[in-house]
């Protein structure tokens, strides 16, 4: 077994400069990578590209990294729900480049599998596909995406083992599977890190070998978007 | 004329047994609260989930468990949940058999814009134009009228499109059109609502063909 | 939940007609479709075209419908083991259209997933690129191969519900897994077909969407082509 | 000169802690005997299974547990299995660190030929072809001559190619050779073995730089 365990969060990030791209799993704010975000505050890296699906809140998740002007560029679907993110980006201080979902994650898995770019029929015929090459495959347009490269991948599961092995929780999987091995280093924060041997082979979302590092994460918030509720009769 | 709830409740009529269902935001979200009981329908999420229940009980909220709305959700038994490449996997592989969504426009030749209004609101895409540049069975749910009046039936968009070509049926609080031929097809018309009043709330090319009979809830 | 459950495999193999291709999961013969192959010998449909890893071995697998001449072509990685395969490839009475590997899963994937082809660099440079369109990417060369295009996938699961999500055991995942979802028509045949909510949703490894029918199977044989044992000491 | 088994122990020493690792049929499967059981190594099978431990204790075969041999397996601590698809997408991510394989020829361009002779002997490639596409690093494992005592290591492969300009060591039972400039380049002689040996087993350009050390097992 390759052991895979770091001891927190400052480990984990070793490597980790400015003008870096980052790969950021979650949707919304579920599944995001709580502890590489702090962290990554702390750091201070400033002129990073952040490629993840949505840019967080005002003041949780990515919005964090925003609030303190350490974004350059945002590659993601869906930027809602944040202010000070629309502010930055009509003023021109922050680039942003909006992708289809579907691309999104295909570019991640692209990245992943050794792809080197992939045919969608996703953005054919809207400006997503200007300047890129586009093709027709039995009467149907496509449009040729090339796979992410990125530094560092931050991704948040539910159980991890030392060796690396995932398994997420519900649809916080969402794009952090996808993201495991697509960037240069995968960090992997977890919340219950167990031995090797626990987690049953044939129940593993995502195989340690895509994963560099591991480690307990801790003080999750895992905070609601739009918690909606129906009352009992 | 239909309030948002009717058009949803119109549109649930269109949802057939063994179907596999996208559900954009706003009125198409309402649709899964008029499906007939007596169907097998199952509700995709794109944001990895099959099989969507009803909100939780109070208390009973679990931040891991939302829907493409950032909803807190819960799931029905025959649920499954699955990452973000397989959630399009579905899409794009053409095993959802419908997707629901909104616009801000449609055109006679089924164009669609949805996702951005320049130097105004420009939210993103999300998983829109996956899912209009796949599925081949989409309905939009929207009002026939924008705030100001203005049509939104079209004969071109103004504003940067979602997709290309790729809208076959529209339900708005006026009436049920379908696209083709490079026009739209009244099918339908909203109760009290009269060819006239649907002829002058729409901009692009509008085929009457006949007597529209008026739909039936 | 819309239920896929059919009574047994001719049920679930309506339709099923001369000159089709189908798709086979299985490696080698672990976890190979034993039911539908067996309904395949009884229907004796002709003609037919078999996109599968293997091709069995003479008297299991699709050996039993070679013996019975039913296979007009194969598609597959590897086909050694098998004398009754080699004898009609030699006598030309086989078409064989040998692909490599990860090629041949990911044509799969690409039929499920929608994608119309993709770039791999498995094969560049050899016969099995003659006459497909390659491409450089960074420095890089690739083939460009096209999706599967098949009537029926008939894939075998260790434990499946009505609402046709499937769960596999061990290795017997491989081909079974990417093939579901990637024919106009997937059949799946479990070792335990259980009623829809007793599976952990979060442990489905193919989402009912991607199957149309499934059914409990019956008298699996699950024979082992290589039985290598260490002794006890 | 080696047999299988020393070939195997040679290049279980190219093994490195921290490496995930493909196999082969044949002498590449006899490496996982010899590598120092003071490193952390992982074996990958291509069949969907990482963290291969050693064959089942008889009676305890499991059907659905095999490697790409076919031959039943068990599995370490840390193991985890995955369908055909993500498999290969360890490999052509370039996740797998070793590739382990036989040969029936090797070119001093790297090419390689393990899968085909024409009219004779058409088993299939199997995964070899991918696995020799992606590999940054390849060590191929064979005897230095056939049966016939026909040099394997060669100025042009004359059977059907696997992959092209791929490989950069050999390891055989009469030395250790490295491919770069078009050419081979002797690293070491086995045991016992002479240079001049090596010279006139190898029909390929062989470049031989000073003093070659025996190695050391």
């Amino acid at each position: 077994m390759i052991n895979k365990k770091v001891n927190n969060v400052t480990e984990a990030l070793k490597g980790v400069k400015s003008n870096m791209t980052f790969m950021l799993g979650g949707f919304g704010l579920s599944g995001i990578p709580e502890n590489a975000i702090a962290e990554l505050v702390k750091l201070n890296v400033r002129n990073v590209t952040c490629i993840s699906n949505n840019a967080g809140v005002d003041d949780f998740g990515l919005g964090l990294l925003l609030q303190n002007k350490q974004i350059k560029k945002m590659i993601s679907s869906y930027v809602g729900e944040n202010d000070e993110f629309e502010r930055q980006m009509l003023s021109g201080e922050l680039e942003v480049e909006l992708t289809p979902q579907g691309t999104l994650a295909e570019k991640c898995r692209a990245a992943q599998a050794g792809f080197p770019a992939f045919y969608t029929p996703a953005g054919f015929g809207t400006e997503v596909a200007e300047g890129k090459e586009t093709r027709e495959f039995d009467g149907k347009m496509y449009v040729l995406e090339p796979a992410f490269k990125a530094d560092f991948a931050f991704v948040k599961a539910w159980k991890g083992d030392e060796a690396g092995n995932l398994i997420f929780k519900g649809t916080a999987r969402n794009f952090n599977a996808n993201m495991c091995g697509a960037a240069k280093i995968t960090v992997a924060e977890v919340e219950e890190l167990v031995p090797a041997g626990e987690l049953d082979p044939n129940q593993i979302h995502i195989p340690g070998i895509f994963i560099q590092r591991i480690f307990q994460g801790n003080n999750y918030e895992k905070r609601i978007e739009q918690r909606t509720v129906r009352q009992r009769n | 004329m239909l309030d948002k709830n009717g058009i949803a409740k119109r549109i649930a009529k269109e949802v057939k047994d063994g179907y596999y269902v996208n559900l954009g935001i706003g009125i198409p979200t309402l649709v899964a609260n008029f499906v007939r009981d007596d169907i097998e329908v199952e509700f995709q999420s794109e944001n990895g989930v099959l099989g969507m229940g009803p909100f939780p009980f109070e208390g009973e909220e679990d931040a891991d468990v939302i829907n493409a709305g950032k909803q807190t959700i819960t799931t029905l038994p025959g649920a499954s949940f699955f990452d973000s490449a397989t959630s399009f996997a579905m899409i794009r592989g053409k095993h959802v058999h419908l997707t629901i969504l909104g616009a801000m426009e449609v055109a006679q030749n089924g164009d669609i814009a949805n996702w951005k209004i320049p130097g105004k609101m420009v939210k993103g895409m999300g998983g829109a134009m996956d899912l209009v540049a796949s599925a081949d069975n989409i309905i939009v749910a929207m009002m026939h009228t924008n705030k100001k009046g203005e049509s939104k039936l079209l004969k071109e968009c103004s504003l940067p499109l979602t997709g290309v070509g790729c809208v076959t049926k529209i339900v708005t609080n006026l009436a049920v059109l379908e696209i083709k031929d490079n026009a739209f097809h009244l099918i339908e018309r909203a109760p009290g609502v009269t060819v006239e009043e649907i002829k002058n709330a729409t901009e692009g090319e509008l085929i009457v063909n006949g007597d529209i009979p008026e739909m039936i809830l």
